[in-house]
């Protein structure tokens, strides 16, 4: 009961309080929203190595399908915008169906194989410029539309959506992770063998889960090109849709569900309203060393380390 | 009075070594005006992209919020479009000379001005290579936007004239030209290279070029080749080279404008101009002047740095700048330069001209 | 149950397992005995799928299963050990038989995993991290008791007893036979111990150099000259 | 036709060379340690930038900063494995992503030292046309493609037939059992370490010496290096140099034959082609499904 | 030679080694008996120092061996073979054999003690090629067993050689055992097959639950007794 009554808050202050406090400031919002979007690829990809144990390198490819096939299908096809979002994770899902034979690979042969991907796709995204527009890219994407009058072409409304999108994927991980497949999943890592032998079909659920990793990343994407209303191929399939999501998902914990989400927004705000301040070129130093830090000194992340803190001073106490 | 302009430019990312040259021709713009301009001080707030187009957003929004009355710079059409755009949306005047793609003039942003163009460049080009008398080109184009554009266009025109070409693209990465120049050699046989990259690519084909000796009259490129810097680092690299320039080297400044600019800028960053800073600082005096003259009529908040840039109508390092009404500067025509010796020399147009072509020549 | 045909698997130059033929019911207790290397816990990698053979037949409740992957074999009811313990990294021991509950049946029953906890004496170490907080022989504990937890019709143990004390190996024996007599759980043995062997199985498979040497009653298949030779060796233990 | 094919097969020989000077060091410390070092490229990097600023600050040919390159990028080495060392859980993965923020460091120092600017030798030797009949190259490359076999050779010999080499892949296979034969395995890694960072070193170097360089390189020196390592299969040093050169010569050909605009597509290709065909890749003794 | 004084150790939190104490003496072998769980591969390996040692001290020939880190045991003559499962999994048979000589002193006579231990087990000999992962398991055993000895160690430590060993080789293995000291070995060896243990120790140790529960000269042992002592768990 208790956790419930949090919950209405929590959601009641992401949705209403934060557009009465900052929805005035254009820079602020467009912040935000830039941190939700890092958000939803932060999470699908933390979804992506803690329960298929894969990392990648490679989530530029997802993010990038998923904002093409959006913003193509919306603007050849005239479909509306907020399907062709949906679509456009589908697209991801499609150009993650080419993958599947990845799987076999582990580690860093994974990471590597999948960041393939990426490159290949930026090039075909180059290369193929009758339907991408080739490097010049696409522009006057189509806006998010008007709905009962309200225009979520706005910051605020573009705020309102990629909430409700990383929310909604948060409660679908979520549900994954508590059934008996997250723990076959989690088990599957460092002994594959092992799982199969009791009757677990461990590619299926590894392949099920880059679907689900790049719908939701195509997702992000596709919301992403519809919000800044323009796409080319370096910066649809730029590698910082991964450098930003990772550090923001290992900062928050990449092993919890908030954890990425609450990284992307604090690590992401704080690199822009503090670092970009104090090293205006080469503020990504900083993340670096975050990054680094993290992992030398608290590898599940902010979250349980804060956790621990507070219990320490707790029975200090 | 203190008049805040914004600045938004790469200076980390892809495109950081533009933006920061970009960025010098800006801030000694704003010294120069700052010294001569008694009434009005400008400010500039610099906001780095990232060399990316959401962070061009976002920065536009971000100097918006501080309360600037124009923004300045952008590198690379693909971040100028979306922060133009945002630029447009909260009502302020984009001033750039950082993207050439004619789509950013022609999808009908109200308050963008832009001093430089695809079409000068191609213009300066086939100039050149008309005056030359060539007969055959190979064409090698990085994929990137602004150079397979320029490429395209170069090919129409030339083939228009009767010029033989034949085009190789390269992709960005690309590091060893050899096979590339071999095929130039021994396939395409042309008279001329016309190279349409970046400074990295440039070095790659020039030196491949060197070591397999085609048999071309002259090796001609676009932006980032003939400039001090290159004939610096490149020595043997660059005799006899042709790529765009504003101004020979060493810089010849007649005018009084020309000179204070050089002054300020060996001043400030203790090393020679080179074109990047002169399209920054051309730019940006224009906008400062609209600025003043707007802030003195007192239209700064209704549209009038708009209004007053549209009037421009002056004489400056890069020739006569007048904007047409979509933004773009309908003057422009880039010059070609020469590396002779250790001098940059201008070739073309011959009215510009401050000394005659080597051709046939070559860097080996 | 399980009808093995001529079934050879080979690595490279080497015959692994030559042309075994075999039949296992739902009443069997058989043993699998040979030489380090003979090729039996091939064998049973060859049933339970990690291997595919190099030539032969396997089926399994009459269905061809040459083809079908390890997991539907698991779900078919093969169940198995591995020699060296495969415990799943990161999963206490209760999770450890929670996922092979799942998805070797489909559904999840606690309480006939604590069965299976105690009857494999793991009961004390249910929250134990499986993979780095158990010694050897409660690795092996487990093994058996996941298999277990995918309700088998058939059971491969390799090697289960190795390394067990007698009071540990008594214990086991007895649980195998209630197991077996109480849900007719077909189980093939491969144990080193003769004396084990010859308490538990009615019949002993003798494979020498993937070869079925002979096959009949404990008694018959010791007292066998070739598989004296070259397997127990004459002293007896 | 034949002129040009030869040529392109050389030079991508040549290309291959330098690839595999890089991949080197990225396959030996993944041999010790399991860990694909992603700051490699950086390191790579970095003693090109060395070799810049010694070139450009004492005007020596860039060859006489090896020692000094050496130096820093073997102390860099150092502090990655360090830094890697201090891993305590999940060490697949987390020393992905650690050594993927190292290299964002890296990039950044580089950016912060040595600006954005682009920047390779103005030596003229260096880069004096070396030809052998049909066969055009700078002296540059001709020089580190000889460098980079005999240090190949040197570091084959030494994983091979050394007892040093056997005891980098024994700590790898198995940390306690090697503890338990004498070997000291926090020393053997720390070793591979270093021998990568001289590997690093010189490749820097070689590719300042002929090539161009700029702070944003160095990620895709890390993701060609590694590419030649899964084309060579792990473990396997003749595989890495046999690898590169294939991968220099499909890289050359492509553009001989097709467009150069395809380059990197076809090397993206040939390692997912490998990948798919032959997951150990040419010469790899073992599966890498683990 | 060995004494080991009043050891706690354990594996993070839990501890297993509750004060053992036990003296090894020169030339003879000692046998640790025990039932599963009672912490014997345990105390081999905080021995070994591959766990921490909490409280109490290991001593050779009077030294102290805290401290002395797992490598550096080899020079003090000291090894340890442990189960089957420490294998170099990725390396040939023949290498993981080599790798038993790495300690300098030893480097010279690799050839002459690979020949040894091809004649100890010839079943090596026909595998050296092959990757040590994919050996059975007995196999596997009888690599650590030969890699253990390709130091010619002054204080042998094993564990549980027997594991997985075909009776035929079970029989060899004891024997070689016996051999070994003859040759003026001191042995300690852990074992589950306690008759033939027994059978050729001269001292036995009893351990259950983390305690030395018992220490006799090894012709004074009763089985039977033993037995009792176990049942009592
Ligand atoms: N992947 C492989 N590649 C090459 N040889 C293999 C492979 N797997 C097993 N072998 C060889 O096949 C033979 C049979 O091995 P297997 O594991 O089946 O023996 P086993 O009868 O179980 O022996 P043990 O009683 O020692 O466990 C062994 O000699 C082994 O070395
Ligand atoms: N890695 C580990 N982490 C935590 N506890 C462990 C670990 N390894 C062993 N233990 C515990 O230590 C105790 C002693 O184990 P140990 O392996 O020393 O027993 P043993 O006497 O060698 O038994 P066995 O005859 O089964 O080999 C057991 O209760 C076991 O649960
Ligand atoms: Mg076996
Ligand atoms: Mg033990």
């Amino acid at each position: 009961m208790k956790l419930n009554k949090m919950i209405i808050a929590m959601l009641l202050a992401v949705y209403i309080a934060v557009p009465l406090a900052f929805g005035s400031d254009n820079y602020v919002m467009s912040l935000v929203v830039a941190s939700m979007v890092i958000g939803g690829i932060a999470l699908s990809w933390a979804l992506l190595g803690n329960l298929g144990g894969m990392v990648s390198f490679g989530h530029a490819a997802f993010f990038g399908v998923g904002a093409y096939a959006s913003a193509i299908l919306s603007m050849k096809f005239g479909v509306p915008v907020l399907i062709s979002i949906l679509l456009g994770g589908v697209g991801a899902v499609i150009a993650s169906l080419a993958m599947l034979p990845v799987l076999r690979l582990r580690g860093p042969y994974f990471a590597l194989a999948i960041l393939a991907y990426a490159h290949i796709f930026r090039i075909l995204a180059t290369q193929w410029t009758s339907v991408t527009g080739g490097s010049g890219g696409l522009s006057n994407i189509p806006r998010l539309p008007e709905i009962f009058g309200y225009d979520f072409s706005s910051k605020t409304g573009g705020y309102l959506v990629i909430l409700t999108i990383v929310l909604a994927f948060a409660a679908v991980y979520q549900y994954i992770r508590g059934s008996h497949y997250g723990l076959a999943l989690r088990a599957m890592h460092e002994s594959e063998d092992a799982t199969r032998v009791v009757g677990v079909n461990s590619t299926l659920l590894k392949g099920l889960m880059l679907l689900v990793s790049a719908f939701m990343c195509g997702v992000v994407g596709a919301f992403n090109a519809h919000y800044i209303n323009f796409l080319e191929p370096d910066y649809a399939f730029s590698g910082l849709w991964v450098t930003i999501p990772i550090v923001a998902a290992i900062f928050g914990g990449y092993r919890t569900i908030t954890g990425p989400i609450v990284g992307a927004v604090v690590v992401y705000l704080i690199d822009q309203l503090i670092f970009k301040n104090i090293i205006p070129s080469g503020h990504q130093l900083v993340l670096g060393v975050l990054l680094v830090a993290m992992i030398v000194f608290s590898p599940d992340g902010l979250l349980p380390l804060l956790r621990k803190l507070t219990r320490r001073t707790h029975v200090a106490a | 009075d203190e008049l805040l302009v914004g600045v938004e430019l790469p200076l980390t990312g892809t495109l950081a070594r533009v933006g920061a040259g970009m960025h010098e021709g800006i801030m000694v713009a704003a010294d120069v005006f700052n010294k001569t301009n008694s009434k009005h001080k400008i400010k500039i707030i610099t906001v780095d992209n990232e060399s990316a187009p959401a962070k061009a957003i976002a920065a536009v929004e971000k100097l918006a919020s501080q309360g600037v009355v124009a923004i300045d710079g952008g590198y690379g059409s693909n971040n100028i479009a979306p922060a133009s755009d945002a630029a447009s949306k909260l009502g302020l005047v984009y001033v750039t000379s950082g993207g050439v793609d004619d789509s950013l003039v022609n999808s009908g942003r109200k308050n963008f001005f832009r001093i430089n163009n695809s079409a000068g460049y191609q213009k300066a080009m086939v100039g050149l290579l008309g005056d030359l008398n060539v007969k055959s080109v190979s064409i090698l184009y990085s994929t990137k936007e602004a150079t397979a554009g320029l490429a395209s266009d170069l090919q129409k025109s030339l083939t228009a004239k009767g010029v033989t070409v034949v085009a190789h693209a390269f992709d960005p990465a690309m590091t060893d030209f050899k096979p590339i120049i071999n095929k130039v050699k021994l396939q395409d046989k042309s008279e001329v290279i016309a190279m349409i990259g970046y400074e990295n690519d440039y070095v790659g084909i020039l030196r491949a070029a060197r070591v397999l000796k085609p048999n071309v009259k002259a090796m001609v490129g676009v932006w980032s080749l003939a400039t001090p810097k290159m004939a610096a680092d490149f020595p043997d690299l660059m005799p006899n080279v042709y790529g765009t320039a504003v101004l020979p080297f060493p810089a010849e400044f007649k005018t009084a404008e020309g000179k204070s600019f050089n002054d300020t800028y060996q001043r400030l960053y203790k090393k020679e101009p080179d074109y990047l800073g002169q399209f920054g600082y051309v730019q940006s005096m224009l906008l400062f002047d609209a600025i003043a003259r707007a802030a003195d009529k007192g239209t700064l908040k209704k549209d009038g740095v708009a209004e007053e840039m549209r009037k421009t109508d002056s004489e400056t390092l890069i020739g006569r700048v007048q904007f047409s009404s979509n933004g773009d500067n309908v003057n422009f025509s880039h010059r070609m330069g020469q590396h002779q010796g250790k001098k940059i020399v201008i070739v073309w147009p011959k009215a510009d001209a401050t000394g005659k072509a080597n051709f046939p020549g070559v860097p080996w | 149950m399980l009808q093995l045909k001529n079934v050879s698997v080979r690595f490279g130059g080497l015959t692994a397992v030559n042309n075994v033929t075999l039949a296992v019911g739902t009443q069997d207790v058989v043993g699998l005995v040979g030489p380090n290397g003979a090729g039996k816990t091939t064998l049973f990698n060859a049933i339970s799928g990690l291997v595919r053979p190099t030539s032969g037949e396997i089926t399994f409740d009459g269905a061809d299963v040459m083809r079908a992957p390890m997991y539907k074999r698991a779900r078919m009811g093969i169940g198995r050990t591995f020699q060296v313990p495969q415990p799943m990294h990161e999963l206490t021991v209760r999770q450890n038989l929670a996922v092979a509950q799942r998805f070797g049946t489909g559904s999840v029953d606690q309480k006939k995993i604590d069965e299976i906890l105690e009857f494999t004496s793991l009961a004390g170490k249910a929250a134990r991290n499986a993979a780095t907080e158990l010694a050897l022989t409660e690795l092996k504990a487990l093994e058996v008791a996941k298999a277990l937890a995918t309700n088998p019709k058939l059971l491969l143990l390799d090697e289960v007893f190795a390394g067990l004390e007698t009071t540990g190996k008594r214990h086991f024996m007895s649980m195998l036979k209630n197991l077996h007599d109480k849900f007719s759980v077909g189980i093939i043995i491969i144990e080193h111990d003769i004396e084990t062997i010859s308490n538990l199985c009615q019949r002993v498979a003798v494979l020498n150099f993937g070869e079925l040497i002979a096959e009949g009653t404990p008694e018959e298949v010791f007292r066998d000259p070739a598989v004296i030779k070259s397997y127990t060796g004459g002293g007896h233990a | 036709m034949t002129e040009l094919i030869l040529q392109a097969l050389y030079s991508g020989v040549l290309q291959g060379g330098s690839y595999a000077l890089i991949a080197l060091g990225l396959a030996l410390v993944f041999g010790a340690m399991k860990v694909i070092n992603l700051a490699h490229g950086e390191l790579v990097l970095l003693s090109a930038y060395v070799a810049y600023s010694v070139e450009s600050g004492l005007g020596w040919n860039p060859i006489f900063a090896i020692p000094i390159a050496l130096v820093v990028v073997c102390l860099a080495s150092v502090m990655v494995y360090f830094v890697v060392g201090r891993i305590k859980k999940d060490r697949e993965i987390n020393s992905l992503i650690l050594t993927y923020g190292i290299g964002v460091i890296l990039t950044n120092l580089i950016l912060l030292i040595w600006k954005a600017d682009v920047r390779s030798t103005g030596s003229t030797w260096l880069q004096e046309a070396i030809v052998i009949g049909p066969f055009y190259s700078m002296r540059s490359e001709v020089l580190f493609f000889i460098v980079s076999l005999v240090m190949m050779g040197g570091l084959w010999w030494w994983l091979s037939r050394s007892w040093y080499g056997r005891a980098v892949r024994a700590v790898s296979s198995n940390r306690d059992a090697a503890k338990l034969m004498g070997i000291d395995p926090g020393y053997t890694e720390l070793v591979s370490f270093v021998v990568a960072g001289i590997l690093a070193a010189v490749a820097g170097v070689a590719l300042f010496s002929y090539g161009v360089v700029s702070p944003a390189y160095g990620s895709v020196l890390t993701v060609k290096a590694f590419i030649i390592t899964v084309l060579a299969g792990i473990g396997s040093i003749p595989g890495v140099l046999i690898g590169a050169v294939l991968l220099g010569v499909a890289e050359a050909l492509t553009v001989t034959l097709a467009s150069s605009a395809l380059q990197e597509l076809v090397g993206m290709g040939l390692f997912l082609l490998v990948l798919f065909v032959m997951p150990s890749g040419l010469f790899g003794a073992k599966g890498r499904r683990g | 030679m060995l004494e080991v004084s009043n050891v706690r150790a354990g594996y993070g939190a839990i501890n297993v080694l509750w004060d053992v104490s036990l003296t090894v003496a020169r030339g003879q072998l000692t046998t640790i008996i025990g039932p599963n769980g009672a912490g014997k591969t345990t105390l081999l390996r905080a021995i070994m120092g591959l766990l921490p040692v909490s409280q109490g001290e290991v001593k050779l020939n009077g030294k102290t061996l805290s401290g002395t880190p797992t490598w550096k045991m080899a020079d003090v003559s000291l090894a340890m073979i442990p189960e089957g499962r420490m294998t170099f999994r990725d390396m040939s048979v023949e290498e993981n054999l080599i790798m038993g000589a790495f300690p300098k002193q030893h480097r010279a006579r690799v050839q002459e003690n690979l020949e040894k231990s091809y004649q100890m087990f010839p079943r090596l000999s026909e595998r050296r090629r092959q990757l040590a992962g994919s050996l059975s398991g007995g196999e596997a055993q009888m690599l650590a067993m030969a890699r253990g000895l390709m130091a010619d160690p002054q204080l042998l430590i094993i564990d549980e050689p027997s594991l997985g060993l075909a009776p035929v080789l079970v029989n060899e293995l004891f024997e070689i055992l016996a051999r070994l000291k003859e040759g003026g070995r001191t042995i300690v060896l852990v074992e589950q097959n306690t008759h033939r243990a027994v059978a050729v120790a001269d001292h036995v140790y009893l351990m259950q639950s983390g305690k030395v529960v018992l220490s006799q000269p090894a012709n004074e042992v009763s089985l039977d007794h033993l037995h009792d002592l176990y049942f009592a768990r």
